[in-house]
């Protein structure tokens, strides 16, 4: 009954520096959902970029066949017109503009004298976004959307295209467990309609739940055929991502807790669009040495915002005590609580993390630059050598010290960010999301990471979506829902209902 | 409404200042002195149209001025050589305003060279071309209704015609953007409705009062006024118009939404080429004549008539009828200042401190309303 | 009065209200001697009976010029005392001010194809002339022949005064032979640092073998004495440097023996003799040009033979600062000599 | 070796324009006339070390001019008024460069105004200072040794003296910095170390030649020599300089590391006042007097070779090496055209396409290595 619609035949793509594939054959049917899945910097994104336009041909060598023709697509506009729709693994949407313009970008209904239908506009995207359950008002001005709802807006924009191929690079990193289940609802509608579907994602589970066959890349080729999920394990899959066995997804270890470290108490931010809420209400905890703290919740629960009061990007418009060690500090910048021995991993490496254009060693030195100088002057064999150091221990791949680190995959990036701010050596470590869109392999060492640290003395505090993770890896979890801490709870006490109970707003504290 | 109040801190500004300024001058007021006003904001204006677009698009255009002298140059030239009046201002629109137009933006775009330097090129060599032109002399105009292009007004029967029409357009225009959709259903937002209806009973009155009571609508002034129409309309209606939106927001999203920028921004800087050109050719038939030297650092007032506007210099976000208070603003500064006999050199500090202040107030403004 | 229901339907002629405005529109404010035009002017004036001057500059724009004539014009001036920025674009303002009936003095240089009132100038087409005749005075004294390399700075390109200048200059060089112009450049913005690299890279090229300099203005004749200076050849006796405009700076460099001449405009005759005409006029609206005040010669413009009136202008040389700017009161002998410790 | 490449696209260019001036113009190549060359560069290179800085911020500063006007006023009228000539040097540096830059840097970040916009603002407020203060006429330097300031030379024994410790510094900098690491191993990269030390020789040789062939170094020079040392340093060496690439590469990421954005940006701008105020008092020394239009323009000038050396107008990438390429483009431009005798107004013509073309070679060059 299969009916080949796609064929990519000995793809090659070339980077300065890097294959980033090489030889790449890749087949796929029509009304099949695959998984293609791999290693950070496998090459996953850069297939899909190839296929749809955005590496243009010459740009790559091989060829692509859809159902048996030859294509070469110059812009990404002929791969739309051949059916062919992409979300892009980082968002590709314009803030200043509605969240109807978004989807229609270019494409709006026009009326005799070339005047835009705006009313028309707004139905039509009102139509697409229903396909999806979603409720946005399409008038919106897509910034003031959460990241989640942007990401379905995305979705949206891709399916009113009336593709054939839709390719879904890592969807499901911004979404929440509600938003997801809706949107396999509709991958699932979407394939019966006779769409095919390729999907990346490094969030196993996912790949077990909604694909037909997964396909694995790793350095730039395919390891092994296409394969049908039903005869492979999970763990199979990922020993060949990864080049050997990993057991162990979570190693937790066992720690003695220590003294109190940070402390705080009834941290405040007010929301500055609506005066009656607060982003943050009435926030305290306690964290201590020897083990991690989890911070759980619900996307929008106000975590980071938690975890930025704390870090003085609110300056003083946040309220409540801040303790390290029972000396209360005053932290009104990020500058401050640096000073004071307090590190944050961002949650958006892209925009909040990383020096995108400045190579690796820039952008790990930076929040400890007066440690590599006496007076004004960077000492540059420090600097190198101390990078060095962390990209070894970290694992980085990367050609050089030299490159820019947006020419780095996702999870090599967040290493980055990671290193960036292991170099602090900070009392206080807090990673917001530390593992979005990581790969398994690296996802496993920065948990170890984790456990390193803590053994060396330092307090970890660590925000997480996924339930597993939290579960996993925490001594103690606190819930937030819509601002507020609703529950701290312990390793024992914590599983997966309750923690949905608190972060659905169930108060379980005080 | 938002985006009313957005740009309230800027109008504000102005309103603030014209109140001063009948206080201060009691000519500041006057029918005459207004209709003045407005023919004197025209040039800057039309000009300040298309840099609106170039940095919607994080661009920038520093040859406006040079080839607004150029194009006075060009149609003065081309009409003493025998080409009639609509033949001269026909090849000056394409061959000075659109040609340069295109150079900058063809190559600003393709080269990916940031405009700044394209444009400093061009404002140097259309400067050039100026003087070698006419030989550093300036050059009369031969052509007697030419003029009148500047300097005549529409009579002001048909003014008061004009201003009626306007007023109807004003107000079903109100009718139709103040309907809002909550929950699917059609909502008259009443506030939006009134404030819209007031406001163009304003001015329509202000209308009637500058330049009935004086000669009529300045010609120069009813061509400002199509033009900007027409640019509110490019930028809110037409797809080119929200592809600047979008290419000014994010070069990279628009380019992956299949957006072809270089073609975008070109058109955009042929525009500004052309409506360069136009504004060379109003001032020459002002001027009755043309001189090399003309329209020399127009493009600072243009570029500050945008951005008190409320337009970003990182691109994406501004629109027109900002500019145009911008514009308005510094007209009003200009012609206040001359009114009161203000010493030049004082002028130019109490002009600068103005240019900050208004940005200011905006910016502090809608701070306070975030 | 009338409301502005009359004022919708009435005519717009200018109304009366009795009082004497005189308006004065230079083109520009920055340079040494406008100061000096201004104050004469109104002084002038106010003296003869003015009850208001109103005073503007335009910033060297024409399209500034124009609007500022406007609101002159709005403010209702019965006389208006205009220098053109531009002579060539000028006459437009002519028309406006005929068309509300107010009358135009053309102050300084001829507005072209225009029917201006009354022309009032400093003969400024002689600039160029008198440098050149004191250039050709100052071969045959030093030099025994007219013979040698000349450089002619001038001012903005496209300017018409430094047209005006620059023709007379021209003309000099043309009428010897024995004259050979090496260097003919104009300078934005009148810059005198631009000018002292041109004359830096002219002695390089010309191996110092330069004979005179004339300069469109004072501040560009200075740039050239400090260009001259640095190969130890500022000295009047070694090259022939005129300027125009008599500023200090160059008034104290012919003191010192550095710059040769620069021409003197007088103001205050000009200033004067304008503010009377401008008053006269205004009291008199339809009086003859010609009973007002004396018409030293008809000048055509291109459109008309318009009445013209000449003040004088003088060279300034070493021996004789004391009888010109310092006897008219626009330098102090004590800046002018001031000692150079 | 991989940024000497990047840059190569300009400093081919500029080698380029030096062969061809000197089979054109037989005195290009004199001593005496780059003795001129280098010094006549010397005003907008100064201006143009800080406006890289500002650039790399992702700003712009328009006020340069009307600064280096208003210092050159006020330096000669505090002499005048009987100040001795070093502490009108410091007032003027501070009171005029200093506060200007502070009022540039403090407005628009404290009140994230766009600089464009602060300093244009500033720039007119200024130039109607240096008006108001001299009353629009030019002043006459009294103190008989500020003209050597400007005119002066180092004698030629100490600038042999100086140009051979330049040399041997240059070459132990060329040692250190052909160190690389490769695998954690020392490696000394032999292309780098050769070509390096050839320069070295190269610049040594030429500066022997210019500088000591004609009358020694002169003193602008050399100030501009140890203004440009001293930003290399800064940018490379410095955390300050660290961190203002990091400010314009991306703010909030700088700001999330803890660097303190208002007083980076501030700083930068009051070092560009000061090196504005320090270049309008060499002017003022060269004119032996001052005049309030007096660096009328220069911001369009200084920031030409702020881009033309390669510095990218989005912020974050650039070097003063770059800008000094830069601003010896133009220099030469205007130096050749000079000599060459050509008519102003082809002038300009020639000078707007060459700055067009430096930087398209140099673009073109960078695509093609990448
Ligand atoms: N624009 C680019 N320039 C240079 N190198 C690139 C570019 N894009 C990707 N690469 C390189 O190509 C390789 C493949 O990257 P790609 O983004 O396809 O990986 P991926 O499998 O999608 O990884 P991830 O799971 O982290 O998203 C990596 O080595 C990456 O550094
Ligand atoms: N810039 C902003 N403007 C308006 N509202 C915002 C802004 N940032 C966050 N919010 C709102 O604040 C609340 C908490 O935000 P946030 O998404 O950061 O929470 P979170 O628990 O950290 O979730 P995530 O898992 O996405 O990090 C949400 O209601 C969100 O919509
Ligand atoms: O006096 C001169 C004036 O006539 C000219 O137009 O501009 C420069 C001045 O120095
Ligand atoms: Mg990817
Ligand atoms: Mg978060």
């Amino acid at each position: 009954m299969s009916e080949k619609i796609l064929e990519m035949k000995n793809i090659i793509k070339d980077f300065p520096g890097v294959r980033a594939l090489d030889k790449v054959n890749f087949t796929l049917e029509k009304g099949e959902i695959l998984a293609l899945v791999g290693e950070n910097g496998a090459g996953k994104s850069t297939l899909m970029k190839v296929l749809s336009g955005v590496w243009p041909y010459p740009s790559y060598e091989g060829d692509i066949y859809l159902r048996d023709q030859l294509v070469r697509f110059a812009n990404t506009r002929e791969a739309e017109e051949a059916g062919i729709g992409i979300i892009h693994q980082e968002l590709n949407l314009l803030p200043d503009l509605s969240v109807a313009e978004n989807i229609y970008l270019d494409r709006q209904p026009l009326g005799k004298f070339g005047g835009i239908k705006w009313r028309e506009l707004y139905q039509q995207a009102e139509k697409v976004l229903a396909r999806l359950n979603m409720d946005i008002n399409p008038r919106m001005q897509l910034g003031d959307l959460t990241v989640g709802k942007q990401q379905m807006v995305e979705i949206a924009k891709a399916l009113s295209l009336n593709t054939k191929i839709l390719v879904f690079d890592e969807p499901t990193s911004a979404l929440t467990e509600s938003e997801i289940k809706e949107l396999f609802i509709v991958i699932n509608e979407l394939r019966a309609s006779g769409v095919s579907i390729i999907y990346i994602s490094h969030k196993m589970e996912e790949i077990e739940e909604i694909a037909d066959s997964v396909v694995v890349l790793r350095d730039g080729a395919t390891i092994g055929d296409k394969i049908k999920i039903s005869e492979v394990t999970l763990d199979e899959i990922i020993a060949r991502m990864v080049g050997r066995d990993i057991n162990d997804l979570f190693p937790k270890q066992e720690f003695k807790r220590g003294a109190k470290t940070l402390e705080v108490k009834n941290i405040t931010v007010p929301d500055p669009f609506n005066p009656d809420k607060n982003l943050v209400d009435d926030v305290s905890f306690t964290a201590y040495k020897g083990e991690i703290l989890g911070i759980s919740g619900l996307m929008g629960a106000g975590r980071t915002e938690l975890v930025n009061a704390i870090f003085g990007v609110y300056g003083k418009k946040r309220t409540g005590e801040i303790f390290l060690n029972g000396n209360q500090l005053a932290i009104n910048s990020p500058a401050d609580a640096i000073e004071s021995g307090i590190a944050l991993v961002t949650e958006d490496r892209k925009e909040l993390g990383l020096l995108l254009d400045k190579n690796l060693i820039m952008n790990m030195t930076l929040p400890s630059l007066k440690k590599f100088s006496s007076s004004f002057t960077i000492d540059k064999n420090a600097e190198k050598e101390t990078s060095e150091n962390y990209v070894k221990q970290l694992n980085i791949k990367t050609p050089s010290l030299d490159v820019f680190v947006e020419k780095l995959s996702g999870g090599n990036q967040q290493k980055v960010v990671i290193g960036k701010w292991l170099i602090t050596n900070s009392d206080v470590l807090i990673l917001d999301e530390p593992t979005r869109g990581i790969d398994v392999g690296a996802k496993v060492e920065v948990y170890r990471l984790m456990n390193q640290l803590v053994e060396e003395g330092v307090t970890v505090i660590m925000i997480s979506s996924e339930l597993p993770e939290i579960m996993g890896m925490s001594d103690r979890i606190i819930v937030m829902s819509e601002g507020e801490k609703t529950a701290e709870l312990t390793r024992q006490e914590a599983d997966q209902e309750t923690i949905m109970k608190y972060a659905t707003g169930n108060k379980g504290v005080e | 409404m938002k985006k009313f109040i957005k740009n309230n801190g800027t109008f504000i500004a102005l309103i603030f200042l014209i109140i001063i300024l009948s206080f201060l001058s009691s000519s500041f007021l006057s029918s005459r002195n207004l209709t003045n006003l407005v023919r004197q904001i025209t040039i800057n204006g039309i000009i300040a149209v298309g840099m609106t677009m170039v940095i919607l698009l994080a661009g920038i255009d520093l040859s406006v001025g040079s080839i607004v002298g150029l194009a006075a140059v060009s149609v003065t030239l081309l009409m003493q050589a025998g080409f009639g009046m609509w033949l001269a201002i026909l090849i000056t629109l394409v061959g000075v305003g659109g040609v340069l137009g295109f150079f900058n933006g063809f190559m600003s775009s393709k080269f990916d060279i940031h405009p700044f330097i394209i444009t400093l090129g061009v404002m140097t060599i259309a400067r050039g071309l100026s003087l070698v032109l006419t030989q550093g002399v300036s050059v009369p105009v031969t052509n007697t209704t030419f003029a009148d292009i500047g300097s005549g007004y529409i009579a002001k029967l048909p003014s008061l015609i004009v201003l009626l029409v306007a007023l109807i357009l004003g107000i079903i225009a109100v009718f139709k953007t103040s309907v809002e959709y909550k929950n699917g259903e059609k909502v008259r937002n009443k506030a939006r409705l009134t404030g819209g209806i007031i406001l163009s009973i304003a001015g329509f009155l202000a209308g009637v009062f500058i330049f009935i009571g004086y000669q009529g609508i300045p010609i120069p002034v009813a061509i400002f006024a199509v033009i900007v129409m027409a640019g509110v309309y490019t930028l809110r209606k037409t797809r080119f118009g929200r592809k600047l939106y979008a290419i000014g927001g994010n070069e990279k999203v628009a380019w992956l939404s299949g957006i072809n920028i270089l073609r975008s921004k070109t058109m955009v800087f042929v525009i500004t080429g052309i409506l360069s050109a136009a504004s060379g050719i109003l001032l020459a038939s002002r001027l009755n004549g043309a001189s090399p030297n003309l329209g020399d650092g127009f493009e600072l007032d243009a570029i500050a008539s945008v951005i008190i506007g409320g337009t970003s210099f990182m691109g994406g976000v501004g629109t027109i009828t900002g500019t145009v208070i911008g514009a308005i603003i510094i007209g009003v500064i200009n012609n206040g200042m001359s009114l009161l006999g203000i010493n030049t050199f004082y002028q130019m500090i109490v002009k600068g401190f103005i240019i900050i202040l208004a940005v200011m107030i905006d910016v502090l403004n809608r701070r306070e309303s975030a | 009065q009338g409301g502005w229901l009359s004022n919708l339907l009435g005519d717009n002629e200018k109304e009366d209200d009795g009082l004497i405005k005189v308006g004065f529109l230079l083109k520009t404010m920055q340079e040494e001697r406008y100061i000096k035009d201004r104050d004469a002017f109104i002084e002038k004036a106010n003296e003869l009976g003015a009850d208001e001057v109103i005073f503007d500059s335009a910033n060297n724009d024409e399209n500034i010029q124009l609007s500022k004539f406007e609101n002159m014009l709005t403010q209702g001036a019965d006389v208006i005392v205009l220098q053109p920025v531009n002579t060539g674009t000028a006459s437009n303002m002519v028309k406006m001010a005929h068309d509300s009936g107010v009358a135009v003095v053309n102050y300084d240089s001829l507005i072209m194809n225009s029917d201006v009132d009354v022309f009032l100038t400093q003969n400024s087409w002689a600039v160029g002339e008198l440098q050149g005749q004191a250039m050709v005075k100052w071969f045959k004294e030093h030099r025994g022949e007219v013979k040698g390399n000349v450089i002619l700075l001038r001012g903005q390109p496209g300017d018409s005064n430094a047209n005006a200048f620059s023709q007379g200059v021209l003309d000099t060089v043309a009428e010897y032979d024995g004259l050979n112009l090496v260097v003919d450049q104009s300078h934005e913005g009148w810059s005198p640092d631009l000018a002292m690299a041109t004359v830096e890279n002219a002695l390089t090229k010309y191996n110092n073998n330069i004979d005179a300099v004339v300069a469109n203005n004072s501040g560009l004749a200075s740039g050239a004495v400090r260009a001259l200076e640095a190969q130890g050849m500022a000295d009047s006796d070694k090259v022939f440097v005129a300027g125009s405009d008599a500023d200090l700076l160059n008034i104290r460099y012919i003191a010192q023996g550095k710059q040769t001449v620069e021409i003197f405009k007088k103001i205050k005759p000009l200033a004067y003799k304008s503010a009377e005409v401008a008053v006269s006029l205004a009291k008199n609206p339809d009086k003859k040009i010609e009973d007002v005040i004396n018409i030293d010669r008809y000048v055509n413009n291109g459109q008309t033979d318009v009445p013209t009136v000449i003040t004088p202008i003088v060279v300034v040389n070493k021996d004789n600062i004391e009888e010109t700017v310092v006897a008219a009161g626009y330098h102090d002998a004590a800046d002018i000599f001031q000692d150079e410790e």
